[in-house]
């Protein structure tokens, strides 16, 4: 199990080669979680220039659905039908009562409107539910781990990223192969001419807005089974999905996979590895206080790092100034 | 078919149009000459409910059209080629063409002379050759083709184009006169904008003249070029 | 320097009634208010300098609470090792505060508008983990202050009413400062970049300069009110610098009104007054209801975007033509 | 030989696959109005824009009054004389019409690291904006908020803020774009007043006022210069009518 | 002389924290249940605040408290930094202030108070009776795993007291308002560290998204968990929602447990299980026991609140019957009690609970007590 050492100046590290590849594993998860919250944000972003916050409101509803309608069936696959259903058109009646009326307004006011759902989600679902949160079951062959060779994984987690890339693999297919997709694109580079050229836009919003939304809702369900669902949940990982679409590019779902790839990659890696690399060259003692500290800022630098040298993010939806 | 009444549009608190009238036979070409900034662009964007109008009203096959959304416009059988020509730059040629493709029902023109993909690129052969390329990797020329064929594909009764030669090299412009006159021939009602008098005088049937925001004159080829002091006075000729 | 309109007057008699705070509330004998109206007021420094670089300078900000944080710092830390001198607090708040916007803002003011908010959040959070892994300062848990920063006894912070009028003479002051910015041969940069940068840089401004030094400037200030901060509640911790903070700013300027001079007042003082009573209100109408009081919060702030323009101080300067400047 | 106030040699701009400037070669002789015309996307505003800062060349120098500025920024340039005004009208809207003269007479007058005295007190500023505004006609409205007053009066007030920062060169794009006649007229007497104080590049596509005003023209065609003359050598040109002016204006 | 005695209860009401502030308040409300609404002769007039999660609004409202309503004490408190933030406004005025939870150690130690009281423990206490069994049980080497805040550390710190064994892995975590709940990787490295057994400590609901994935990982097999304040009355139901077992059998260590054989905390748990039909956390437990000691103050002096010294007195006697037996208080007036062993188990109506399988500590007194100048 013990297999090649990478050798620094001195010391060395020995590298476990099955603790790299589940570690690799565990930040595709994450990436691909991270890309289903971005991309419907990069998306709102992108095409209508709305900044919603609340986006993560979705990630916690949709876990909240699921988990109800797991304990009251039984059953998992029921649970995320009728989730997705319900975050859908929740979607749909944010962007319709509130969301369509600022699309032309400024970017502070999207803020605002949108931490103020932030709010009123919270609440509501404290309301409902309690403040407690609620643990989604998993059948029980999805409990376990899977073997192959020496290397152990738990089965939920590749079901996570199998539906992750699943998702990813359709909305890629979406975006670019179908006439919904074009008609994105095609918003995104020219709202006017899209709409002078016979296409309610408005209703192409609502579809696109609701779609983004059921996307979060679908990662809420992913991963509640693990994390269980929670009041704020979203919140946390709002801001991460914010630094994907920039660090991505304004409206590009490409972008948006691959940034969140990075980022999952990096965050999981460096959780994993920091500390060692650290110990190299620091004393034990304070690696151990830095590494965390260093590890949770990473993500920062690196939008910071592409913010000063390629300010549009890495790949900028083709066509954008 | 189209028809104008007292419009006035306003860009915030500018006024641009003064009061348009203007009357559009079906069948016919009409134009719309002026200098720059004289309105024109305006007039189209007013008519497509871009911008909308403030004042007036605007008939298209008798029904009212103005105040309507801009989609719900197009919908009713008008295709625009803007000024600028803004195709999707992010968008193949192929998907320039399909994307907003008729997406709406107007039953009775579903048949016959229908346009569709394929004849669309007979009709724009220069479109052929290069459909899986990007939009802004065209020349100015096939843009220009792009747009229009863009806008066929909404099978439209009435086609405006908004400066159809703009920045078009001498060949091409040719070949654009040679296409709208195969279109008219079908029968399609054209808009024309453009600043070519005497390639407009010998397609068009009818011309309208606008100054600052209003018509000054109006009339048929024949009646243009009959009045002498005409251009000098109102195109700076 | 008041605008002499109707809100102008009105503000004038606000001003003047907080100059009286402290003997108006032990005259009714609820010194509490004095104590929510000291946060109201170094918010409302917090804020106005936020509204210096937002909304005269059209640079929003979501990591404006790092610099409370680093003022508030900048007593504790000293405290932490006996050293209460204030000027040393003040001294030390003043150059690290300019110095980290200096620095930050090198690559900051490179970027614009969505840009802008989340370079300016990524260099806040960078501050905010800094801290939390600072465990000699305490780390997460914070710092406790044993004692105000020491001043000459003509200036003393000790006791509530003194360090509210110190409270209050650094709102007044740092009103000013904005006020005379703002008209100034600089502020007129500052506002004209707000709208046309291009066509400031083509009239021979630098305009990256003089957006770097408002930056520096709205920094320091914020700095001021950290500093006040940190001795108000005796007490400092990261938790006062997360993004959601820097988001709070934010809202209380725009509530109040961006780009005016009382807005962010007026919105700080809301936003004070609406934490803390906002929950004793739910909770009079229905004992269980007490955290609830978000929901109510947050459609007051859905529908002060969907329907009053302008922030509460829009309202008010409906009563009059000109306002303020833009 | 005559006194060239500026020199463009060899530029080249290209933005992606768009060859926007193409090897072009111009020369301003001081006190002229030089006036440039081409055909829409020409690369006339770009070629402003690059002579102003806004844009930097891919390759090529530009000269002015004898020193390279090819490498200086805008405000750089600026406060070295050379002015421009936009062909999309850009001013700070929500100023008045005196602010905004003012904002230009402050650029070229040192720094504005001042942070205390209101600018509104500075006699001598606002007398010099004042007269900028009274140039162009304008004294009247110098309170209103520029987003307020017609587009006319604001491609005035783009003129008078580029006098106000008294160049020795003027660039002007498209001074009467969506002027009137009347306006047009006015803004040529503007001009011709003008052409006393400094030099002048003009880009215009209005033909009676360039041919009533310049002294020099450059046809631009595909970012390059095809020809260079006085105005009624330009108007003989056959390659000239043929690429832009067509036959009417032979 | 006042006829009613009013406390200010400061807990958390909102954000996702909620869930441990109502677990709280049920508790506060049943012990106000009762003692019948009375102290002595005194009615009882309690105020309960929301601190946000957030130090400075803690402090606000014990502002609010102190200067305004006037009570005559402060209780609640289940963050450090928002006590800490706060201590300083209730001690100025000289009134008392009782932890329901928090117990960093400075407040232990060099920032101890004589008006000062604690219901809960030093957080050190409880890690280092972890350490002390695992170091009995012949465990050689650990894994350890903690929030990356003062908590977590001073967690990681007790066991490190205690255990003899060799610590090969410790990771500390991302907290705060995004904490870091997919502990993936770390588990991962845990697993191929070879450590004989994990030791972690997460609070609320950090807790059970752990639990979850040690047992997706497949670990309980392998490496053996044993935990402090992770596995708790709040985490457990949710654990059995979602039915993993294998959480059943872990050890955890605390200074009380819903079994404990003690007739107040037979009555209490009792109480609170028919009324709530869940098993009160320990939060819950000494939030009761903050309005005992309380009750037994006033009580005790016959409700003359205005004679600090002798509440004091009577405070420090802690001459009450709490739930968790007879304690006394050290001079910091921090309890010294006992820790005990527990196992997660089912009871007989089939809900996951705690059961005491041993005592690791009777009567413990935290190390930071030699600290304290009281
Ligand atoms: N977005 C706008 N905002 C303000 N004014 C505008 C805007 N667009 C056009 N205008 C003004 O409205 C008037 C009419 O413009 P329009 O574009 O219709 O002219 P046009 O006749 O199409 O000119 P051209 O031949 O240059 O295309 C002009 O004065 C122009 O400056
Ligand atoms: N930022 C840019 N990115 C890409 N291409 C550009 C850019 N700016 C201009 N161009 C292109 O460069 C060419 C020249 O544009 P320019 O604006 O200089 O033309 P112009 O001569 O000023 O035209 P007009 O008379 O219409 O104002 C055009 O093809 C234009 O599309
Ligand atoms: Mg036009
Ligand atoms: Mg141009």
């Amino acid at each position: 199990m013990q297999g090649a050492f990478f050798n620094f100046s001195r010391k060395t590290i020995p590298v476990d080669w099955n603790l790299l590849i589940t570690q690799l594993m565990n930040g595709l998860q994450l990436g691909l979680l991270l890309f289903l919250l971005a991309s419907g944000l990069t998306l709102i972003f992108g095409i209508m220039d709305f900044i919603n916050l609340s986006h993560g409101s979705f990630y916690m509803i949709g876990a909240y659905f699921c988990g109800t309608v797991v304990s009251v069936t039984g059953s998992l696959i029921a649970g995320i039908v009728v989730a997705l259903i319900c975050t859908f058109a929740i979607g749909a009646i944010v962007e319709l009562v509130i969301a369509r009326r600022l699309y032309r307004s400024d970017h502070l006011d999207h803020v605002l409107v949108t931490f103020g759902l932030i709010l009123i989600f919270d609440t509501l679902v404290h309301m409902i539910w309690g403040a407690a949160g609620m643990a989604i079951p998993l059948p029980e062959i999805l409990n376990g781990q899977l073997h192959i060779g020496t290397l152990v994984l738990p089965t939920y987690r590749l079901v996570i990223i199998c539906s992750g890339l699943l998702v990813a693999a359709i909305l890629f297919v979406l975006v670019t192969r179908t006439r919904l997709g074009m008609l994105i694109r095609a918003g995104a580079s020219n709202r006017t001419m899209v709409e002078a050229l016979g296409v309610n836009i408005n209703k192409l919003f609502l579809i696109v807005f609701a779609i983004g939304a059921t996307m979060s809702g679908f990662a809420g369900m992913l991963i509640a089974p693990i994390t269980e669902a929670s009041i704020g949940m979203g919140n946390e990982i709002i801001i991460i999905a914010f630094v994907v679409v920039i660090v991505g590019g304004i409206g590009s779902v490409k972008g948006a996979f691959f940034a969140a790839l990075i980022i999952g990659l990096m965050d999981t890696i460096g959780r994993s590895y920091l500390d060692d690399l650290l110990k190299l060259s620091l004393s034990a003692e304070v690696a151990e206080t830095a590494a965390p500290a260093l590890s949770a800022m990473l993500v920062y630098i690196l939008m910071a790092a592409v913010l000063a040298f390629r300010p549009q993010g890495l790949f900028p939806p083709a066509g954008s100034k | 078919m189209l028809e104008l009444r007292g419009v006035e549009t306003f860009y915030g608190s500018i006024q641009a149009l003064f009061g348009m009238e203007m009357v559009l036979e079906a069948g016919k070409v009409t134009t719309l000459i002026g200098r720059n900034g004289m309105g024109k662009t305006t007039t189209v964007s007013s008519i497509m409910g871009i911008i909308p109008r403030e004042r007036g009203e605007i008939y298209f096959n008798g029904k009212r059209i103005d105040g309507r959304p801009s989609y719900e416009v197009a919908q009713q059988g008008i295709g625009l080629v803007p000024e600028g020509r803004q195709i999707f730059p992010n968008l193949s040629v192929r998907e320039n063409l399909l994307a907003t493709a008729a997406n709406y029902s107007n039953g009775n023109r579903e048949s016959e002379g229908s346009w569709n993909f394929e004849r669309v690129l007979e009709f724009l052969p220069a479109l052929a050759g290069r459909l899986d390329n990007m939009g802004n990797q065209l020349s100015g020329g096939e843009q220009q083709m792009l747009a229009i064929g863009r806008a066929l594909m909404l099978n439209p009764s009435l086609l405006i184009l908004d400066e159809a030669t703009e920045g078009l090299a001498p060949l091409i412009r040719q070949e654009i006169w040679a296409r709208l006159e195969q279109l008219k021939q079908t029968g399609l009602t054209i808009l024309l904008i453009d600043k070519n008098i005497d390639d407009l005088s010998r397609i068009a049937d009818k011309h309208y003249i606008i100054e600052k925001g209003r018509v000054v004159w109006h009339g048929s080829s024949a009646e243009m070029a009959a009045e002498e002091n005409l251009k000098s006075r109102y195109l700076g000729i | 320097m008041l605008p002499a309109s109707n809100s102008g007057r009105v503000y004038a008699v606000l001003l003047i009634l907080l100059g009286m705070a402290p003997f108006i509330t032990s005259w009714i004998d609820q010194p509490f208010y004095l104590d929510l109206l000291s946060r109201a007021l170094i918010l409302a420094i917090a804020a106005s300098s936020l509204n210096l670089i937002l909304g005269y300078g059209g640079m929003v900000s979501l990591g404006h609470a790092a610099y409370l944080g680093i003022g508030a710092y900048c007593v504790g830390i000293p405290a932490y090792y006996d050293i209460y001198n204030g000027w040393i607090h003040l001294g030390l708040t003043i150059v690290v505060s300019a110095s980290f916007a200096f620095l930050t803002g090198l690559i900051i003011l490179r970027t614009k508008a969505v840009y802008f908010i989340m370079i300016t959040l990524a260099f806040s959070q960078m501050v905010y983990f800094t801290f939390v892994s600072l465990e000699e300062y305490g780390g997460d848990d914070g710092l406790v202050i044993y004692l105000r920063s020491e001043f000459p006894s003509w200036l003393s912070m000790e006791g509530a009413t003194a360090l509210y009028y110190w409270i209050f003479g650094a709102l007044v002051l740092t009103l000013l400062v904005i006020y005379r910015l703002v008209y100034s041969r600089f502020g007129r940069v500052i506002v004209g970049s707000k709208f046309n940068e291009e066509r400031m840089q083509s009239l021979g401004f630098n305009t990256y300069r003089y957006r770097l030094t408002c930056y520096v400037i709205s920094g320091v200030l914020c700095g001021i009110a950290g500093m006040l901060l940190g001795n108000f509640t005796s007490f400092i911790s990261p938790e006062m610098m997360g993004w959601t903070r820097s988001g709070e700013l934010i809202f209380m300027v725009v509530m109040g009104g961006a780009s005016s001079f009382f807005g962010p007042l007026i919105g700080t003082s809301a936003f004070v007054f609406l934490e803390q009573y906002l929950p004793e209100i739910m909770k009079t109408i229905n004992p269980s209801w007490h955290e609830y009081w978000h929901l109510p919060f947050g459609v007051l702030l859905v529908c002060l975007v969907l329907f009053g323009k302008g922030g509460i101080h829009g309202w008010l300067s409906r009563f009059d033509k000109d306002g303020d400047v833009k | 030989m005559t006194d060239s106030i500026l020199k463009v040699t060899a530029l080249n701009k290209s933005f992606g696959g768009i060859h926007a400037t193409r090897d072009l070669h111009l020369e301003v002789t001081r006190g002229d109005i030089h006036a440039i015309i081409g055909p829409n996307g020409a690369g006339k505003t770009t070629l402003i824009s690059q002579l102003s800062g806004q844009l930097k060349p891919s390759s090529g120098s530009i000269e002015f009054e004898r020193k390279d500025i090819t490498r200086l920024t805008t405000a750089k340039r600026a406060r070295s004389g050379l002015a421009r005004s936009f062909q999309i009208t850009s001013v700070v809207m929500p100023l008045t019409l005196l602010e905004n003269v003012m904002l230009a007479v402050q650029g070229t007058s040192g720094h504005s690291f001042r942070f205390w005295k209101p600018v509104k007190q500075d006699q001598q500023m606002v007398s010099a904006a004042m007269n900028s505004l009274t140039e162009v006609g304008l004294q009247d409205r110098a309170d209103k908020i520029a987003a307020e007053v017609s587009h006319g009066e604001q491609r005035q007030l783009e003129v008078a803020m580029a006098l106000a920062m008294k160049p020795r060169l003027l660039l002007l794009d498209e001074p009467m774009a969506g002027m009137g006649v009347e306006e047009s007229q006015h803004m040529v007497d503007i001009l011709k007043k003008l052409k006393e104080k400094c030099t002048i590049l003009l880009i215009e596509h209005d033909m009676d006022a360039v041919f009533k005003l310049a002294d020099q023209l450059s046809v631009l065609v595909d970012g390059h210069i095809i020809a260079s003359n006085t105005v009624e050598n330009i108007r003989a040109n056959q390659e000239v009518q043929r690429a832009y002016l067509g036959e009417q204006h032979a | 002389q006042a006829d009613s005695v009013k406390i200010g209860f400061v807990t958390t009401l909102t954000t996702p924290a909620a869930v441990i502030g109502e677990d709280m308040k049920d508790a506060v409300n049943l012990a106000i249940e009762h003692i019948g609404g009375k102290m002595g002769n005194l009615d009882v007039d309690l105020i309960m605040e929301d601190d946000g999660f957030k130090p400075d609004i803690g402090k606000q409202k014990t502002d609010k408290l102190v200067k305004q309503d006037d009570v005559d004490f402060v209780a609640g408190y289940i963050w450090s930094h928002v006590l800490l933030a706060s201590m300083k406004s209730v001690l100025d005025s000289g009134k008392f202030l009782v932890s329901a939870n928090a117990g960093p150690s400075k407040i232990a130690g060099k920032l101890c108070h004589q008006n000062f009281f604690s219901t809960s423990w030093q957080n050190d206490q409880t890690p280092m009776a972890m350490g002390e069994h695992l170091s009995k049980q012949g465990v050689k080497s650990l894994y350890v795993m903690a929030p990356n805040y003062a908590a977590g550390k001073d967690m990681v710190a007790g066991v490190e007291k205690t255990f003899t064994g060799e610590i090969v892995g410790k990771d500390f975590t991302k907290w705060g308002a995004d904490a870091q709940l997919d502990f993936s990787a770390e588990l991962a490295k845990a697993k191929s560290s070879g450590a004989e057994g994990i030791f972690v400590f997460y609070p609320g609901k950090a807790g059970g998204a752990f639990i979850k994935q040690y047992q997706q990982s497949g670990l309980q097999d392998v490496l053996p968990l044993y935990t402090v304040f992770t596995v708790d009355a709040i985490a457990l139901p949710k654990l059995q929602g979602g039915n993993l077992a294998g959480v059943m059998g872990s050890k955890n260590t605390q200074f009380w447990s819903p079994d404990l054989d003690v007739a107040a905390n037979k009555k209490f748990v009792g109480d609170f299980l028919a009324k709530h039909d869940r098993y009160p956390s320990f939060y819950a437990a000494q939030a009761y026991d903050s309005i005992m000691l309380i009750n037994s103050a006033v009580e005790a002096t016959g409700g003359n609140l205005e004679d600090k010294d002798a509440v004091r007195a009577a405070m420090k006697a802690a001459n009450y019957d709490s739930i968790r037996g007879k304690y006394t208080y050290g001079n910091n007036h921090m309890p010294i009690q006992n820790f005990y062993l527990r196992e997660v188990v089912e009871d007989d109506a089939g809900r996951w609970t705690t059961k005491i399988v041993d005592t690791v500590y009777t009567n413990h007194q935290d190390p930071y007590a030699a600290d304290c100048a009281l």
